[in-house]
């Protein structure tokens, strides 16, 4: 098994708490207060050095776990046996109280958890904009007499920018990637055949961004060089006509 | 069957031009003259399609009451591909922590959510607000009067809720005591504690 | 065909999302990983699926070398009652978008808004300039003198503002919260070797 080392961020005083509960395999009910009380002011003093800023919300804690270690060192009040707990007339115990913070914490920052998965879970299904609807007329604005709230402008706001972040880049981040010289002279390989072998220089490069331009160009060059296709014209300022080579009529893998 | 097949295409086309803002039932049943019902109906009809149809890549969620088009899970990395920026950031743990309280306790006031973390919550409640996750639902009767805090619409959309009620349930604490008695007694004997673990404790 | 029918679906999910800009053939070929005159086969296929289901409320269209989802022309009074709708929750949603940016980055022009927006926004403007939340607020210097608006005092009263200054803050950057803890944390591992996480409290 591998040995995982994971950051851990502690959220505050009850956050290391549980960590280390979690750490030393303590029993949540029945909590050994000397050893947990010295681990953790281990870790504050290692926080200290380091300028917490919510040191004091930590020596509060600390505070109150050495109170409680105390009460528990104070003498145990006889226990009659066994059956004693029917009557459920027990002291409290000094950690109780620890105890049910420390649980409902946990309970949230569970459910935090949990939270995170359904917005991953969400994240997952991509929606489109609204339509612009200015075609069809003005669009309505909130009814005169209602009470607008100022969050639902934060609420629009925020919906806005997760539309921007979600912009498609423009065609060129895309295809410029992909767009290979190689495949292009297949693509003008194969207009040239089904144009009957001949077409107009201007028939190449009349779809696609700068970048498929040029690429078409040099695929152009490349072409030209290998013999396999010929650019001619009839005089000078005709119009260029591209040529595929003879022996590329009829065979498709040149 | 082929009345509601045009229905269907209505109710479709009205969901596209409504994009990521949606549509309530009762929206799409004034829009297309009918009845609230009859839209819930219809709107089934039309989840089941795209569930069904293989060549579909978009299917329908209701998140916060409101019905809108998505994109099936199964094509988000295509989907990333394309986009600049696809992923979203991560809130951070003390966010999703002041998020999670609010979104199960509220109405509450900052004091009470401190109180719960121990820690002070100034800072990512106010991360939530200007991110339009949370917002004031008034003010607490008595000294001071401290804000209430709530969740927002856009909180069902970004957690793909379609209310409140779906909240996954919080993790019931007496898991020891009602769900495992037994287990929960013999580590009980185990420890020769047998004190006051029993009840209080928990809540 | 089954394999055809999910490719359908993914090229469907990919426009769907590209919306208005949407999407030339090599790049839906890029994205799909196939040849540009595979992607033309499929999209030719989409399309002839869209003219054909009656259920279908949005079908392809070729603009300028790309191909886009739009609403089927039969549904087009539907949509303009959208508009009309008495209770229209969802348009009020662009309005609202509108104002949201002026009343934060007020003053403001159009060509900004449209911008951050990313759609024309001359409706909803006019809207709120003629409901009297929004006026102009003199031009700007330069080209044009494009007009800048701003909010109106009825804009304060409506929304319960004292002042501007009443408005909650707002988050622009994704993650702008860098908390302090965070930062604490990471000199903290620095320092400090955390041994294991078995995981079951903490996560």
């Amino acid at each position: 098994m591998a040995y995982k080392v994971k950051l851990e961020v502690f959220e505050g005083p009850l956050d290391l708490l549980l960590h280390l509960i979690n750490r030393l395999e303590i029993d949540i009910y029945d909590i050994p207060m000397a050893e947990l009380t010295s681990q953790y002011i281990e870790h504050i003093h290692t926080m200290r050095v380091l300028q917490l800023d919510e040191l004091s919300e930590y020596l509060v804690l600390a505070a109150t776990l050495i109170e409680i270690k105390s009460k528990m060192l104070l003498p145990i009040h006889e226990e009659e046996g066994l059956d004693e707990h029917q009557d459920f007339e027990f002291e409290e115990d000094p950690r109780e109280e620890l105890v049910a913070r420390l649980m409902e914490y946990k309970k949230y920052k569970e459910a935090a958890n949990q939270l995170k998965e359904s917005a991953e879970e969400r994240a997952i299904h991509f929606t489109k904009y609204p339509e612009d609807l200015s075609y069809y007329g003005v669009a309505a604005a909130p009814p005169e007499d209602e009470q607008l709230n100022v969050f639902d402008l934060i609420g629009a706001f925020q919906k806005m920018l997760q539309r921007k972040r979600l912009r498609i880049p423009l065609t060129a981040s895309i295809t410029k990637a992909e767009l290979s010289v190689e495949e292009k002279m297949d693509d003008i390989v194969a207009v040239l055949k089904k144009k009957g072998g001949t077409c107009d220089f201007e028939e190449l490069f009349i779809e696609g961004d700068l970048t498929d331009l040029v690429i078409s160009f040099l695929s152009l060059l490349e072409l030209m060089k290998r013999m396999d296709v010929v650019v001619w014209q009839n005089a000078n300022f005709h119009q260029l006509k591209i040529t595929i080579g003879q022996e590329d009529r009829n065979d498709d893998n040149r | 069957m082929t009345i509601d097949s045009a229905m269907l295409g209505r109710i479709e086309s009205l969901l596209f031009v409504a994009g990521d803002d949606g549509l309530a039932p009762d929206q799409i049943a004034t829009i297309i003259d009918t009845t609230k019902g009859e839209a819930e109906r219809l709107l089934d009809q039309l989840q089941t399609n795209y569930e069904g149809r293989m060549d579909a890549g978009i299917t329908m969620r209701k998140y916060g009451g409101r019905y809108r088009l998505v994109t099936k899970g199964e094509y988000a990395s295509d989907i990333a591909k394309m986009l600049e920026n696809p992923s979203p950031k991560l809130m951070t743990q003390a966010s999703m922590e002041v998020l999670a309280i609010i979104a199960y306790k509220q109405p509450v006031t900052r004091v009470e959510i401190d109180d719960l973390r121990g820690v002070k919550s100034e800072g990512p409640l106010q991360t939530l607000v200007a991110k339009g996750l949370v917002m004031e639902k008034g003010r607490l009767e008595g000294s001071g009067r401290p804000i209430l805090y709530g969740t927002t619409e856009l909180f069902l959309d970004r957690f793909g809720l379609e209310s409140l009620d779906g909240l996954p349930p919080l993790a019931e604490v007496e898991e020891g005591e009602q769900e495992d008695t037994d287990l929960f007694m013999t580590k009980f004997q185990e420890a020769f504690n047998m004190e006051e673990d029993e009840g209080g404790i928990m809540d």
